[in-house]
Order: structure tokens, then sequence, then C-alpha cells
């Protein structure tokens, strides 16, 4: 795990320029765009985010969200635009790479490896992380022991977050729903992320869940001290967790601020929260 | 939550891969005592070595089809390039290495290494595609490799190794060989195949598949089967380990193709079609994908059932079509499977 | 002119390479297998079209018509017995169950009909259509072939684009869950493409040994991994694909024949196929899906 | 009614075996599968020859048994073993080349005699005292076939079609090919085919047309060859044609149109169509019972079993005899004697198994073999 340094948080840029802080950002998106299917996914989209920040990515369905979590994860190639992250240009990168660069998510119909077990998935998650070769592996030698052994510990250490190293052995695709989500955070957090997506990690979820939700990615927040960028429909948990929201329309940023600035702008309330308050 | 409903999966892992072993080992004595008191048949006995690599290339197609879940239906291509390039480098060791197990090992390993290296190249187009035109590649290829095995001429003199394609150029000097005769293939060769040699190979097998996949390499093929978008998500290199997969499924299959051919007094290309492929294909589908045990079990069972069926003459081959197909009905439709399992004390500890 | 005649050779092969592939394409597209009991369907309707022919001195059209009805219940019953109670299984095992049913069929032949070759009687004779004063010439067969490619293509495409039948034979290609629960019998129709895809075998049969006339009961199955392969080229799913694919596998087997090696035609035909599918990894005319995340 | 009593014999021929006075002789070949033809005929010539010999009541008495090995030299091995297990004495080797190659090595190392019917390959007794042949050696053939060519003058330019995925075919080329210009046969087009090709014969037959070739020289079975003469006649190419005894059969296919053969020219030991006594009485049982025409393969096997016969006569063998006491015992007559059967007169055998037995050239007119000299 990363070592624990003072907890300082330091907002976005963009959305609150005025707490900027001395570090780089760790995300900065400009001009970003795709097209895909002839039909403008995503257009002009700017953001940037701070080093320890938490921001919402909302909007009504449709309005491009994962679309952007996938232009950031290289699922797509961005038609136009830039990514820097922790300021190293993207450009041409594969999902691979850039998740060694530093950017983890979750996705919105869970993907676990479901024949996996538990462990095993955070485990693959840590690929990147373990040195030892074939050989080592196909004779079992002490170098292979050493550092399954080290894994394994880690692997438990943070499935202990959210509770689940009972379930280490389990097959991932057996376990219930919330847990499923649960473990998908893990295994991205597994990867060391500086910066983690996590695309409607509620959905499904009742309000306790969500509750609980909730306490474990302030927790993972303070403990990592990463960066999370947010894709929810649930407005509580957005308006109670993030620092900064981010509300996307038609593939266009119509608003960017605090929870309280959000809550109170009239193009957003329009787009989004006007019809959307009975959720 | 009811955890007492849901498998650990780390144990039943355990128990299968120390089953497995278990079972191989046992197998393989009682054959070498059945064999040495003469109570095996000749007709069992001839068929020890070839169940052995048969065995072996269930386990090595397992690799690419049950771990990293990938359809191939050309592996017979590998075991092809096995058997030719192991054949060609006994022959060659002949008068080097009088001794034959040690003559049959390093056969083996040099089929082994040509077969990689086959699986090597053939990995890199076929690895960029995906499901059924990958599948359909892969039987391109195996065609292909027999194509060209067929049009094939190795041989020696005194001036050194000598190849040529289509045509036998190799104007070899007096007292060369010619040992790859084009579409007649290797002829004469020594058999120095053994059961204990197959029962070996076997081991070593399943000791490098169960050890792959028990380690970061194994997890990364089965995370790709499982979901590669999301293994790539988590920074896994899909090109690098489906090619290690690939090659070393290849390897895997090329040193048993230098032990099948080495029980045959010959050995030519067409032996290795689309055919073989399938039969292969069939040990891991019946046994279960990525069933090593399922896939040896069913190995020996489907090459034992047509002798077996000897005795219905005219009727075996259609009585084993029949077999096939009930086979397939019977493990993979779910009333079937269900009303079987009952029967089955075992099942529930298995099964999901 | 040399070069022509090699062309018309390979359009003529192709054409019966398309005519196969069309079956296969059909069913992949609807039941998303590989039936690779296709071609041995093929040899059955050729038996059947040989027997009503020679034997029983029927008209050769007629003979395809019962050859026809012979092979459609013959799709049915085999779908029915063997490939619908595995529909909700790996589609590997499907796989293999089809290959099982490929070596039923060709040892049920060999038992009904005998391993001895018999020579087919073309359905239109050997005649051709000389051009150029006698330097190019097209057999009837070919033209019969081409021509009924075509018309087969131009009714398949019609029937799936403007029954009703068709229409529930997309909507199960594209999803079979939400076609069922917009009211389609999705067992019925994949029975259905079955049907017309051994019927359509049937056809492919009386051509294939029409112009290449000896019959056995393994005729099918070079010819049906052969037909795949160009079904695949096309881009499988693809009705024309698998015309486009079948006449261009045909040429190119002829061309590597004649202009690299009679030795190597074929690796080098898989070759061109292994070459195609990396610039355009669905096919000629296949459509490229994208895994939506 | 002659068929009731053809089918008595077979049964009694069958069941020769409880009374433990039989010789067992067993034999694999490829029974289903692509090259089922050649395997069957081999299994039901011998089995007509068996039921003879049996019902004949002599001291010679067999017990037969053919396992199919589908062409496939593995599947030959365990053939070979199941008949070991059934207690074999007398091997009749496998139908075809490759499997033939790989149980004559068994026949070898267990000191069981073998006598292939139709197994050409050279490989096949190369180096074995114990494997005997019945037809010709593919080298033989191929260097038969210039001779005769060059020697009666048919023509000087020739073009060779072969099999290249068939030992058989590739076996007889590559001699055919060696020595043609010994003969004075200039080779202006050698083309090639394979399984999974052979049905499209127009580039080879094109490329024979342009370079000229007289004569084609088709050293393969008759399944491919048919295809072959029709395709030339429609596409209005007429040369000569020159088969080997893989060709015979071709004559009797259901359906074949026999004007396409005219004037094909063969060489081959067996013609169903020849007017001797053995060779019309073999056909008309074999019709009989199987209903069809038998070619050379049912030839060579009826021959087996009868050389069989003889030579276990001549050498008072009995069926109480341990197979490596009956493979001494034939390998001195095998090396000695004299046979005279269906596919050729004064047969004889040299120390390395092959046969000595003259081809016969034949030439189709009119829809019948007619011999060429």
């Amino acid at each position: 795990m990363k070592p624990k340094t003072k907890y300082v948080p330091v907002p976005s840029m963009s959305i609150l320029p005025e707490r900027d802080a001395e570090r780089a950002p760790v995300l900065e998106c400009i001009k970003l765009g795709i097209t895909l299917g002839g039909i403008k996914a995503v257009e002009d989209f700017n953001l940037t985010i701070g080093r320890t920040e938490i921001v919402g990515l909302i909007g009504p369905n449709g309005a491009g969200k994962t679309t952007v979590f996938n232009l950031l994860t290289k699922v797509y190639q961005p038609t136009t635009g830039t990514i820097l992250l922790n300021g190293q240009d993207t450009h041409g990168m594969s999902t691979m790479q850039v998740n060694k660069a530093g950017i983890a998510r979750t996705f919105q119909n869970i993907r676990l490896f479901r024949n996996l077990s538990v462990i095993d998935n955070v485990k693959t998650a840590m690929n990147n992380d373990m040195r030892y070769n074939m050989v080592s592996a196909i004779l079992r030698l002490p170098n292979y022991r050493r550092e399954e052994v080290a894994a394994h510990r880690r692997a438990l250490k943070l499935l202990s977050i959210f509770d689940m190293q009972n379930m280490a052995d389990v097959p991932a695709g057996s376990l219930p729903y919330g847990a499923q989500r649960r473990l998908e955070i893990v295994r991205a957090l597994a990867t060391n992320p500086s910066l983690l997506l996590l695309d409607e990690p509620a959905a499904g979820m009742n309000p306790s869940e969500t509750a609980d939700l909730m306490d474990n990615i302030r927790k993972v927040h303070e403990m990592f001290q990463i960066a999370i960028i947010l894709i929810e429909h649930d407005m509580s948990l957005v308006m109670n967790i993030c620092e900064g929201i981010c509300v996307l329309n038609f593939g266009h940023v119509i608003a960017k601020g605090t929870p309280d600035e959000i809550q109170s702008n009239p193009a957003v309330i329009e787009a989004y929260l006007g019809r959307k308050k009975e959720a | 939550m009811t955890m007492r409903r849901l498998i650990n999966l780390k144990r039943v892992e355990a128990r299968r891969i120390y089953l497995t072993y278990a079972i191989v080992i046992a197998a393989y004595i009682i054959c070498q005592v059945m064999s040495s008191t003469k109570f095996l048949s000749s007709s069992m006995r001839g068929m020890l070595v070839p169940i052995c690599a048969y065995m072996v290339m269930a386990v090595s197609l397992n690799l690419v089809v049950g771990i990293l879940g990938e359809l191939s239906l050309g592996h017979a291509g590998f075991m092809s390039v096995g058997a030719f390039s192991g054949v060609a480098a006994a022959v060659l060791m002949q008068s080097v290495i009088p001794f034959a197990p040690v003559r049959l090992a390093i056969a083996m390993i040099i089929a082994a290494v040509f077969a990689a290296a086959a699986g090597f190249i053939i990995g890199i187009p076929v690895l960029r595609l995906k499901g059924d035109y990958l599948a359909i590649v892969t039987l391109a290829f195996g065609e292909i490799i027999k194509s060209i095995l067929n049009n094939f001429y190795f041989g020696i003199d005194s001036q050194g190794l000598q190849f040529s394609m289509l045509t036998d150029t190799t104007r070899l000097l007096p007292g060369g060989k010619l040992i790859i005769k084009g579409p007649m293939g290797i002829g004469g060769i020594q058999k120095i195949a053994t059961f204990p040699a197959g029962f070996i190979l076997l081991m070593i097998s399943l000791m490098i598949v169960f050890n792959l996949v028990n380690s970061r390499s194994g997890r990364a093929f089965m995370a790709i089967r499982d979901d590669r978008i999301a293994a790539e998500s988590i920074g896994l290199d899909i090109t690098k380990y489906k090619m290690t997969a690939f090659v070393m499924s290849a390897a895997l299959a090329g040193a048993a193709g230098a032990l099948f051919a080495m029980n045959y007094s010959t050995i030519v290309a067409n032996k290795f079609d689309f055919n073989t492929s399938i039969l292969i294909l069939v040990f891991v589908v019946l046994g279960g994908q990525g069933n090593m045990l399922g896939g040896i079990i069913a190995a020996a069972v489907l090459t034992i059932l047509p002798e077996k069926l000897r005795s219905f003459s005219e009727y075996r081959m259609l009585l084993y079509a029949i077999v096939l197909i009930v086979m397939m009905l019977a493990t993979n439709n779910a009333e079937i499977k269900e009303f079987i399992s009952r029967f089955n004390p075992f099942r529930h500890k298995e099964a999901e | 002119m040399t070069f022509l005649n090699f062309f018309i050779s390979g359009i003529s092969l192709g054409s019966i390479y398309a005519i196969i592939a069309l079956g296969y394409t059909m069913v992949y597209g609807i039941a998303k297998m590989l039936n690779f009991a296709h071609g041995d369907v093929i040899m059955v309707g050729a038996y059947v079209c040989f027997y009503a022919t020679s034997r029983y001195g029927l008209n050769p059209f007629l003979g395809i018509v019962i050859a026809m009805i012979i092979c459609t219940l013959l799709g049915i019953i085999v779908e029915r017995l063997a490939y619908k109670p595995l529909r909700q299984a790996p589609s590997l095992a499907v796989l293999i169950t089809a290959i099982g049913m490929s070596y039923f069929l060709q040892n049920t032949a060999l038992l009904l009909w005998s391993s001895n070759p018999k020579v087919f009687p073309s359905i239109i004779g050997r005649g051709a259509f000389k051009l150029f004063d006698g330097e190019l010439s097209i057999s009837h067969i070919t033209a019969l072939t081409i021509g009924a490619c075509l018309v087969i293509m131009a009714v398949l495409t019609l029937f799936i684009s403007k029954t009703k039948m068709g229409k529930a034979m997309r909507a199960c290609s594209e999803d079979k869950g939400a076609a069922q629960l917009m009211g389609i019998n999705v067992n019925a129709t994949i029975s259905m493409t079955f049907a017309i895809g051994s019927g359509l075998a049937a056809v492919a049969g009386a051509l294939l040994c029409s112009a290449y006339p000896t019959l056995m009961p393994t005729t099918g199955s070079l010819p049906g991994i052969k037909a795949f392969t160009a079904a695949v080229f096309g881009g499988i799913g693809s009705i024309p694909g698998a015309f486009l694919g079948g006449l261009m596998l045909g040429v190119i087997e002829i061309f590597a024949k004649a202009y690299i090696s009679s030795q190597l035609s074929d690796a080098v035909v898989f070759g061109v196929l292994i070459v195609v599918l990396l610039v355009k990894p669905a096919g000629l005319l296949g459509k490229m899906t994208q895994e939506k995340v | 009614m002659k068929k009731v009593l053809v089918c008595s014999l077979l049964v009694l021929a069958m069941s020769a075996s409880a009374f433990g006075a039989a010789f067992k002789i067993g034999g694999t070949g490829p029974l289903t599968g692509g090259a089922a033809i050649y395997g069957n005929a081999a299994k039901n010539g011998a089995e007509i020859a068996v039921a003879e010999i049996n019902a004949m009541g002599g001291d010679i008495q067999f017990d037969l048994r053919y396992e199919d090995d589908t062409h496939d030299a593995e599947k030959a091995v365990n053939a070979y073993n199941a008949l070991k297990d059934w207690g074999m004495q007398i091997s009749l080797g496998s139908v075809t080349s490759k499997p033939a190659e790989a149980t004559a090595a068994e026949n070898f190392s267990d000191r069981i005699f073998a006598l292939t019917p139709s197994a050409s390959s050279a490989a096949v007794t190369e180096g074995k005292d114990n494997v005997f042949q019945m037809c010709f050696v593919d080298p033989n053939q191929g260097t038969a076939s210039a001779q005769y060519i060059g020697e009666k003058g048919f023509a000087k330019k020739v073009a060779v079609i072969w099999k290249n995925d068939d030992v058989y075919s590739k076996g007889v080329r590559d001699t055919f090919v060696a020595n043609a210009g010994k003969y004075g046969l200039e080779i202006v087009s050698e083309t090639a085919f394979a399984d999974g090709n052979d049905t499209d014969f127009s580039v080879q037959l094109t490329d024979a047309k342009e370079k000229g070739a007289e004569l084609v020289f088709l050293p393969m079975y008759y399944q491919p060859a048919s295809l072959i003469l029709a395709q030339a006649q429609a596409m209005g190419y007429a040369p000569k044609w020159f088969g080997i005894d893989g060709m015979d059969g071709i004559l009797t296919m259901e359906g074949f149109d026999k004007s396409l053969a005219e004037g094909v020219m063969l060489l081959t030991p067996f013609n169903a169509d020849a007017k001797d006594d053995k060779t019309q009485k073999f056909v008309k049982t074999y019709q009989e019972k199987f209903g069809e025409i038998p070619n050379q393969f049912a030839a060579d096997g009826y021959d087996c079993v009868y050389a069989y016969c003889q030579a276990l006569a001549q050498a008072k063998a009995t069926p109480d005899m341990s197979a490596e006491d009956l493979c001494g015992k034939m390998i001195e007559q095998f090396t000695t004697m004299t046979f005279n059967g269906l596919t050729g007169e004064n047969v004889k055998w040299s120390k390395n198994g092959e046969v000595t037995k003259d081809p016969k050239g034949m030439v189709i007119k009119n829809g019948a073999y007619v011999g060429l000299d």
C-alpha cells in the first residue's frame, strides 16, 4: 500500500480555481471529443481534476458520461482533443497502457472475471506488480512463492476495506450484486491507480447499501489519497461525497462547480434535476 | 447471504488438481502392472502411447480453449510440426546418442521448440482476430502446415543438411539419407516411444499447466477469457498473454506429436488434418473446458471406444458417431445433466 | 485467353462453393452455429437425386425437388434431435455435436449406398456455351449454378427482408431473448432456418455433382469445409458475402494452381483467407460488431 | 438360390474356427471413410476365396477376419493388435500403403507373416523378411509404364497429373519421371492435386494441352481419373491416356459414361472382362454376393488367400502351429513357389517380398478391356 502522508484535499482547478494547490493536477482533458457512428457523442469536453479530488460526472441518460470514461481509458480513441494524465499526454496509448499510467475503472455493467475466485480477481489486477516469470511459476521457485504470498496478503487487506476478506475463495460470479460492485472497486484499486473512475457504483443498491458504499468510497479516498471521478444517478450520494460536479448533456458540459452551485444552476435544473427530482 | 451455498473455489481447485495427479499415477501403475503381467491385451497395450499423446494434446488444447477461451481448429498442425521435427531430430541423433530414452527426450524437446516457434509465427496474425474468425484462421493454418509438409523434403549427407520444396532437389551425395520425403512423410522410424515416456510427458504437461494456471500468467489467461475488456482495464497485456498461452500450448502439442510419431514406423502429414484437430477438440469439450482431468479421461475413452466397437464391424463408426452425439447431449443439456447428476454421489461438491 | 479460361474455371468452381456457402452462412447468421454437417446433407441430397434420376429414371428437376423435400425433412429432424436440446449449451458443444452428426450421416450413407463411387448424371447435360470461336467455353452447368446462386440469393434476401418469418429470423439473429419477448417463436424460427438451409443443400448437392460428377459418402465433407471458408471469407452471416466469398475462393484456387503451384494451391488459398481476415477482420462483407462497454 | 448358397458358404467359413481346425488369417483395410472402396474390395475378394476354399473341405481351412483401419497408420496398428488378440496366425497386412508400412513393422517384430494384397509402396517390404506383396511395387509400375509407352512409341511428349498427398500416386510418379528420359519420353507438363482440391482439373489439363502433350499419364485411382476424363472431353482435349492398376474399376463405376474412357490405356494385372474361366467365375460370384463388379483390389485379396492356401498346403502346415513357426515356413515357401492366380500367371516372389508378374497392357475399346499387344 502507498505510504500514508497527511491528507490534504486539493480541489479541482477548474471547478474551484480559488482553492488550487501547489501540486499538479492528476488529469487534464482539453477539448476532448469523439464521433461515434456519425454522432458527436462527446464534444469539447474540458475537465481538470486535482490530485485528491472527488468529482461527480452527472447528466441524463445518454448524455455521454460513460463515453467520457471510455475515452479516458482508451476503449475509444478520441477523435479530437488531448488527455494529460499526471502531465503526460496519453495520445496513442492503449487501455492497458493507460491503466499502467494510473487510471483504473469500474464498469456500468459489472465486468468481473466471473469464474475466478474473489481474491484471484484482485490478484489478477496486481499482475503488473509481480516480477516472477513463467519458469519460476512452473517450477514453483522461491520468488514465485514470495511474491504470491505478498500479493495474497495485500489482496486480503484490500478486500478487508470492503469487508470482503471472508469471501476470498468464492467464485466472483456467484457473489450477490452489491458485493460484485464492491469487488470491482477493489480490483480497480489493486492496480495502484492515481485516478479511479467509478461508473454508477450505487446502481441497483438499496439505501442502506448506498450509505455503506458512500462510507467506503470516503475511506478509499482517505486511505489512498487518489482522485475519483464518479458517474452516478443517485443525487444524494453525489451531493454528499463529491467536492466538484461536472454536468453533461448531449455530449457537452453544461455546468461545473461545487454541489451547492450545481444544485442552484438553472441550466442543470432544467436539463437534469428538474426531471429527475422524483428519483 | 448464505455463505454455505457458495463453493470454496480454492479448495475445489486444489482437490481437482490432486485428484488429477492421483488418477493419472494410479492409472499408470495399473496399466504398467497389467502390461508386464500380460494381463493387458495387445490391442490395449498398443494404444497406451497414443493415448498418452492424445491426453497431452487434450491438456495442451485445453490451455487455449478452456483456460484462454479461444477456439483453435488447427491444433493438429502443431502436433504435425512436432512429429516431423522430433522424428527428424531423432534420426539425426541416432548415431550420436545411442541410448533411446535420452534420444526420445531430446527429440521431444526439439519438437516442442519447433512447434512453439510455429505457434509464435502463427500467433502473430491469429491472435489479432476474435471468436469464429480466429477459429477459421487456425483451421487455415492447420491446412497450410499440412500442405507445406506434404511438399517438404529434408535430408542429410556428408555436406550437411539439405532442404527442398515441391520436388526433391536435395541431390544427396551417396551415403546421404532423405529423411522427410514430401507426401510420403517419414518412413522406417525407430519406435522408441514408450509408455513410461508418455506418462512422464503427461505429468510434465499437467504440472506446467496447473502451475501456470495458479500463477500470474494463468490468472491473466482466465481473466482474458472471462472478460477481455475488464482484463485490459486492469493493465493486462492481452496480446502478450494470449501469445504466451498459444505458444505454450503449441510446444506441448509438439512434444506430444513427437511421442506419437515415434510410436509408429511411419508418419505422414495427412494424419494431422482437420479431423485430428477436431478429435482433440472433442476431448476438450467432452471433458469440460478447462477441466484437465475431464479432457484426459475423454481422450482415453474416445481412443479406446472405436476399438471396443470393433465387434459391430461395419456399424462401428456409425455407433461411434451416435455415442458422440449422445455424450454431447448428455453433458450439455441441462435437463439430462440434472437427471444424470442424481446418480452421482460426488456431484454436489464439484458442481456450481 | 488462357487467363480468361482459368477465370471461368474459377467462377465455375466458385459458384459451387458459393451455393454451399449460402447454406452455411444462413444457418450461422440465425442460429449462430457452425453446422459442420451441412456438407453431408449436400451428399445426402446428391444421393437422393442420383437414385431418383438414374435408378428410377425420373426427370432431373423432379429429382431435385424430391431431394429438397427429403433434405428439408432431414434438416428438421437433425435440428430437432441433436441441436435443439443444446440451445442453451455453449456454442462449442453444438459444434462438436454437428461434427458427430456429420460422421453419422457419412457412415449411414456408407452403409446404405456403399463406398463405391457413383457417376452422377448431369442434370442438364455436359454442353457448353462457346464464345470467341470456341476459345472460351462456359459449361451449361456453370451458368446454371451461377443463375441458381443469384436466384437463391435474391429470394433469400427478399424472404428475409419482406416476409414475417424472415423478419422473425432477423430478430433471432440480433437477439434471441428479445425476439422471444416480442412473441416470436424462436425454436420454430431456427427450425425453419435449418429446413431452408437443408433444402438449399439438396440443390447444392445436385449442382456440385453435376459439375464434378462423382458421388461418394465423403463427397460433401471437403467441399463443405472449403465452402465454410468461403462463407467466412465473404463475412459469415452475410448472404451476398457468401456468394462473393465462394466465387473469389474458386478463382483464387484456380489461379493459385495455374500461376503459383498446383501442389501448394490449398496453402495459397488459406493464406489469402488469412490476409483478408487481417485486413477485414469480419470478412469482405461482414459487419464488425463492437462490444458495448 | 445361388446367393443363399454363397451365404451359407460364408457362414461355414466363419464358423470353421469353431472346430479349431482353421488357420486364423487377418487383415486390415479402410472399411469406412474416404478410402473405403479399396478396403471393402480387398475384404470381399478375400472372403470369396475363403468361402470357396472352406467349401472344398480340404485340409486347409481358413478363418478370416478383416478389421477397419480407416486408411490411417495409427488405426491400422490398433486393428492389427486387435487381430493379434483374436489369435491371428498369418496376416494379410493392410490394404493401403501407409497403414501397411506401419503394420508391416509390427508384423516384422512379432514374426507374423504378411502378404499384403495391394499395399504397393516399396517401404512396406523394405528390410522385412516376412512381409510380401501381391501387387506390383509402385516404383516398378512407374518404370514399367515409362518403358511401355516409350518402347511402343505411343508418344514423345508426355504430361503427368498425380495426387500429391497420396503415397501410391507419388511413388509411381517419381519413378516414371526419373525413367522417362531413358525411354525417349519428354515430360512437358507436371501438375498435381490433393485431397480437398480434387474436383477441378481445368488447370492441369490446360497446362498439358498448351505444352502439347500427346499422352497424359495418370498414376492415380479411378475416381479422380473419371473426373479428369470428363473434364478433358468438355474442354475438347483428346490426348492418349495412360493409367496404372489403380485405374481399373473405372468402367464399373455406376453411371459412368464408358465412351469417356475410350482408348484409355492402362497397365493392370487384372481385368474383370477377361475371358478365362477363373476370372469369370470370380466376377460372377462377386457380383452375386456384393452386387458389384470386382476391381483389382478384390482380385488381389482373392489371390492372397489362394496363395496362402497353396503355400500352407505345400509346407504341410497345420492350424495348431504358432504364428512364428508358420512365419518361417511361409518365408521358405513364398521365396520358392510359383503361383497362378487371377492377377497373373507364374507369379514369383523375390527374397525382399516383391512380386514378379507381368503387367498386362490393356486398352479400353467399346467399353471393355482389350489386350494391348
